[in-house]
């Protein structure tokens, strides 16, 4: 399916899907409670049949006080791609976790929570990936500072 | 909403509550950061129950170096050097994938030149890979000699990279806008060489270790990874082609010149450690045949089409593009502000998926097993940590 | 019980020509002692000090031919700084060796940990003292000479066990587990195989074995059974001291180290020297019971051919089959890759005895029938 | 969607009767020894380099990165204007350069090149914007020293205007008098005369002799 048609049947599909606009692939933005009904539905409807979770990330939008979640759906079937993205608040980053439609998500929400301070509702295992788990504070969230830092001359 | 945040000890532990007092007494070692077959600074808490293992826990972060952080802080020339670091034995690939985001968004077409260098660069990169692959996989199969005719094997490559980039390991060479050098002029007939040189080596590597039966015996029917796990894992590469799936993105989805040379895509077939070897060795034809079919075919033309001082700056949005490695699929997703750095820079690197089908696999073999299957991953471990 | 005269060959053994001297040096002390405890004492002291030194050397020239012939096994050169082609290298690395700090282990066991590498070595030197170098080079000619080794030589695992015990390491306990296991197994396929030349020659005394070949090595004048029991003990000697592709106990890709890993200094070279002298004695042991030790290559009926064999002496005889085993042991380290515990287990009780059970059955049929040359 | 590409699939397990599969096995063993007992047997094979003795033969590829160097010309003149590109554009910021007016003109010309090699990553990005041609990838490779403070170099050997604005006096004393020399270890963390908690004064001095020994003989 070519970027058009997708963006299309996927619109069709489900309520509250707004296009994005400035993204070099097919890309929808949804809100976060719609979030594990549509990705079960990318994940399990045989026109979509998103089979894997390519890439998963947050964008730490400091100024608009928002954490985007960015969900790279690929299709091993029809070969195409989609890009899922969600906004919620930075005081409260939750989202629902869909560790339960595709495995790696364990561990691509595990690295989010480790550098952004994101959570996933509904994770079974969430602590963090790489740092030590006293570590203080989320160092991708664009405000961390610690003491080791050098900032760079501009 | 309840969210429960653990720690790792708080993991073991309730592992060992759960022991019920009649069965044999597992137990927790660490496997890494110090240990010979983890291949740097791996950590895997495996669970043992006297020889067999029970459950592996990877432990992620010793070489975990905030590249991410780093980016956004670079400017989009500059970050290309820090990709040789993520996987440094494919450094030259990870460079083409941070231009290639670079040259989409910023919409600059590539001749032809640049194009077949790159595509040969590549694939050099990809059997240099393979090559200590290799012999790392015979010496965690206890066999110490292929480690050092892979290594000899190698040196040949780094030396051709040597004479024409002028480094290598940590190369830089494939820039936004072209490539840093142009070829030297004994290129083509140093990779002539190589290809008429290792062609019988090869042979060797498949007498020595490929057809012998304690190998064979070590990895037939070890370490089964079906296609579906490999895919929900997001396994990439040769470890999801292992498994069955006919999955390249030099077909799939062609950059470089891949859609004009002529290669074939190796498939395993039950996705077992013998598959994952199989479909390495079979990469390294295919990529020699990829070579020899470009290497006299250069065309003329320039090699940089950017301004090297200029300051880089994309359009506002997002750019996610992605290479074949010799591991698996690299991704780069950018997001721009419309200033000369990126605002958000991330990585999908192959082997942050590829490490965990170790937990689908490993459950119930032996503890040589383990090793068997995470040295048929080829895992390099700055690219998991990043 | 078969009274006199039931085995046909029962006499040929007796009538062999006994033109090879025997002397060793328990038969020097036992001589000596008629005289007085003087020169009795004399004559083990200098066995022990024969034996230490030669067991000093030997391991020193065993590493340095390993490592060098490990280096062109692999396109390199191996040591080529200490002295001419490296020569001292070792001597170096003795040297470092000693000047380590002996770390034991916090919470390890003390006193068996300190233990452990003795054990080994003791299990080692002990076997040493039977091996005949050549006519008169031997420090006690036991007349259970085959008992002897086989039970001496499984001295060597209670040092591996206690260590990896002792060693509060779970590498350790895994890699001395796997030994105890392994060197267990093995060592009855390798008994399987000595009974068989025990069988043909009719003694358990070496020297005797050693002059029953007279007429020719039993591995090949008994047809395929010498064969195949030479292989087997091979085999299974290999595995007996854990050498690739039997070095599970010490698998480094798996184990780190297996039972050493927490060893350094001096009681790590102990079982690295043990290891090596090891090798040694199983190739010597092989070479003496299948490849008639210090017993030049003699075809029996054949005089002139015999005569010119003779021209080299015993020692150089038993020297070069020595080698030529040690060599064959370095070839298969460097080429194979390990098998794995279970394989391991199979390879010993679904295929090494099952043929050595059968070997011995053909071998005992053999000698009633006098099924061999030069019978 | 049909797969196009072409794919080769892994052959399938060949199994024979049990004494094939044993003779095989032990075939297959005797293949490997073959290929180890052949370069045992051909020295010629043997690859390793004697490195410290064979330093007379050994050839660095002439773009191998081994040290930043600035060119200087047959009259020990180099082209840096002191633009600092490369200084913006080193990704790690191993390079300062440190620009002074000129005491007679008045000129913005270079006064020191400050090169930290402890924590250059060799990118050759510097090389590649300058735009004069100044700065290029080569030499000894065998940078090893003693004390690490020593892999900060001044680059150029003296402070002064560039060979452009050099060649336009004609008079050559009037041109010495405009270059300032520069000493290679005399940028501003090692060498610049002042103690360091920890080392005597004087001990720079001697490291440096050392150091200059080194790399002119």
């Amino acid at each position: 399916m070519d970027n058009q048609s997708l963006i299309a049947a996927v619109t069709a599909a489900a309520n509250n899907i707004k296009l994005r606009e400035k993204a070099d692939r097919a890309a929808i933005e949804v809100p976060a409670e719609g979030l594990l009904a549509l990705m079960q539905k990318l994940r399990d409807d045989a026109q979509f049949s998103f089979d894997m979770l390519c890439d998963h990330t947050v964008i730490d939008w400091l100024a608009e006080g928002t954490f985007e979640f960015v969900y790279q759906l690929y299709s091993m079937t029809h070969q195409h791609y989609l890009m899922v993205l969600t906004r919620v608040s930075r005081d409260n980053p939750t989202v629902p976790s869909v560790s339960s439609l595709w495995k790696i998500a364990e561990w691509q929400e595990r690295e989010c929570y480790d550098m952004f301070g994101a959570l996933y509702d509904g994770h079974k295992d969430l602590r963090r990936l790489f740092l030590e788990d006293d570590w203080k504070g989320f160092p991708l969230r664009k405000d961390y500072k610690d003491d080791f830092m050098l900032e760079r001359p501009q | 909403m309840s969210v429960i945040v653990s720690s790792l000890e708080q993991r073991i532990r309730a592992d060992n509550l759960k022991e019920s007092p009649l069965s044999t007494q597992e137990y927790f070692v660490n496997m890494g950061p110090q240990h010979p077959s983890t291949h740097g600074v791996l950590r895997m808490v495996v669970k043992l129950d006297g020889e067999t293992v029970r459950e592996v826990i990877p432990v992620l972060g010793y070489i975990h170096r905030g590249i991410e952080k780093m980016g956004e802080s670079f400017g989009y020339r500059q970050f290309v050097h820090m990709t040789d670091r993520i996987d440094y034995l494919s450094a030259l690939i990870n460079n083409w994938a941070v231009s290639m985001t670079v040259e989409k968004a910023a919409k600059i077409e590539l001749n032809d030149r640049i194009q077949i260098i790159r595509t040969i660069m590549a694939e050099l990169q990809r059997i240099q890979s393979h090559q200590l692959w290799w012999g790392v996989f015979g010496m965690d199969m206890g066999a110490f000699t292929p480690f050092l005719y892979g290594f000899r094997d190698r040196e040949i490559i780094t030396d051709i990279f040597e004479e024409t980039i002028g480094a290598r390991l940590t190369m830089n060479y494939i820039q936004p806008g072209g490539l840093m050098f142009d070829i030297h002029p004994n290129f083509q007939k140093r990779v002539k060489d190589f290809l008429k040189y290792f062609k019988p080596k090869l042979e060797e590597y498949e007498t020595l270790l490929s057809g012998n039966v304690i190998l064979q015996e070590r990895v037939r029917n070890v370490g089964i990874m079906d296609a579906k796990t490999a895919i929900s894992i997001g396994a990439t590469g040769p470890v999801l082609r292992a498994s069955g799936v006919k999955h390249d993105l030099r077909k799939l989805d062609p950059y470089g010149v891949y859609d004009k040379v002529d290669f074939d895509v190796p498939v395993g077939r039950i996705g077992d450690c013998w598959d994952r070897y199989w479909v390495r060795i079979e990469e390294i034809k295919q990529s020699m045949r990829i070579v020899e079919q470009l290497i006299d075919n250069i065309p003329e033309g320039k090699t940089m089409l950017m301004k090297p001082a200029v300051k880089i700056k994309l359009p506002e949005g997002t750019y996610y593009s992605q290479v074949e490695t010799p591991r698996g699929v690299l991704g780069v997703f950018v997001v721009s502000d419309g200033k000369d750095k990126p605002y958000r820079i991330h990585l999908r690197t192959p082997n942050f998926n590829n490490i965990w089908s170790i937990t689908e696999m490993s459950s119930n073999w032996r503890l040589g097993d383990l090793v068997a299957m995470l040295s048929s991953l080829d895992v390099v471990v700055p690219d998991i940590d990043r | 019980m078969p009274g006199p005269g039931f085995w046909p060959n029962e006499q040929v053994i007796g009538e062999i020509d006994m033109n090879w001297e025997i002397k060793t040096v328990a038969m020097f002390a036992s001589e000596a002692l008629r005289e007085g405890y003087l020169g009795a004492a004399g004559y083990i002291i200098l066995g022990v000090v024969a034996i230490a030194g030669f067991l000093a050397v030997l391991g020193m020239v065993l590493i340095y031919a390993e490592r060098k012939v490990a280096g062109h096994f692999q396109c390199r050169l191996g040591p080529m700084r200490v002295g001419w082609h490296g020569v001292l290298q070792t001597v170096a690395d003795t040297i470092k060796l000693f000047l380590k700090e002996d770390i034991v282990p916090f919470q390890a066991d003390k006193v068996l940990h300190i233990l452990a590498p003795l054990f080994t070595l003791l299990g080692t030197l002990l076997v040493l003292a039977v091996v005949p170098f050549s006519p008169g080079m031997q420090v006690a000619d036991v007349n259970i000479g085959v008992v002897y080794v086989t039970a001496v030589g499984g001295f060597g695992v209670l040092g591996i066990l206690l260590g990896g015990w002792s060693s509060n390491n779970k590498w350790s306990l895994v890699g001395a587990m796997r030994a105890g296991a392994q060197i267990i197994s093995y060592e009855v396929s390798a008994t399987l195989a000595l009974l068989v030349v025990v069988l043909f020659s009719g003694s358990l005394k070496l020297s005797d074995i050693i002059l029953s070949q007279e007429q020719g090595w039993w591995i090949w004048r008994a047809p395929v059974v010498g064969l195949v029991g030479f292989v087997i003990f091979f085999i299974a000697s290999t595995a007996e001291i854990n050498r690739t592709p039997f070095d599970l106990p010490e698998g480094e890709s798996e184990l780190t180290a297996g039972f050493h890993t927490e060893y350094s200094g001096m009681r790590f070279a102990f079982f690295f020297l043990a290891e090596f002298i090891n090798m040694f004695i199983i190739s010597a042991i092989a070479a003496t019971l299948y490849l008639g030790g210090w017993m030049p290559f003699h075809i029996g009926g054949l005089d002139g051919f015999n005569a010119v064999m003779d021209l080299l002496p015993p020692g150089a005889w038993f020297a070069g089959k020595t080698s030529f085993l040690i060599f064959v042991l370095m070839w298969f380290r460097w080429t194979f890759p390990r098998l794995r515990v279970d394989q391991l287990m199979r390879l010993e009780w679904k295929i090494l005895l099952p043929i050595g059970f059968v070997n011995l059955i053909a071998a005992a049929f053999m000698v009633m029938f006098g099924w061999y040359y030069g019978n | 969607m049909e797969i196009k590409f072409k794919t080769l699939v892994a052959p399938e397990i060949k199994r024979g009767c049990l004494m094939g599969n044993m003779f095989n096995a032990l075939g297959s063993l005797w293949k490997g020894m073959k290929i180890t007992i052949y370069y045992l047997t051909h020295p010629s094979t043997v690859v390793t380099q004697q490195y410290p003795e064979n330093r007379e033969t050994l050839k660095m590829m002439d773009r191998f990165r081994a040290q930043l160097t600035m060119a200087h010309d047959e009259n020990g003149h180099h082209t840096c204007t002191a633009c600092g590109i490369c200084d913006q554009n080193c990704p790690n910021g191993s390079i300062n350069v440190v620009d002074r007016k000129n005491p007679i003109t008045g000129k913005k010309e270079l006064d020191r090149y400050i090169w930290r090699m402890d924590s250059c990553t060799f990118c050759n990005i510097c090389v590649q914007v300058c735009p004069f041609g100044t700065l290029e990838m080569k030499g000894n490779f065998e940078a090893s020293v003693y004390d690490r403070r020593l892999f900060v170099y001044t680059l150029n050997k003296y402070a002064g205007p560039d060979q452009k604005n050099l060649l336009k006096i004609e008079n050559l004393d009037d041109r010495k008098k405009q270059m300032e020399s520069r000493d290679i270890f005399g940028g501003p963390v090692p060498l610049s005369g002042q103690s360091i908690a920890g080392l005597e004064a004087g001990v720079f001095d001697q490291l440096r002799k050392t150091e200059e020994a080194a790399t002119n003989g």
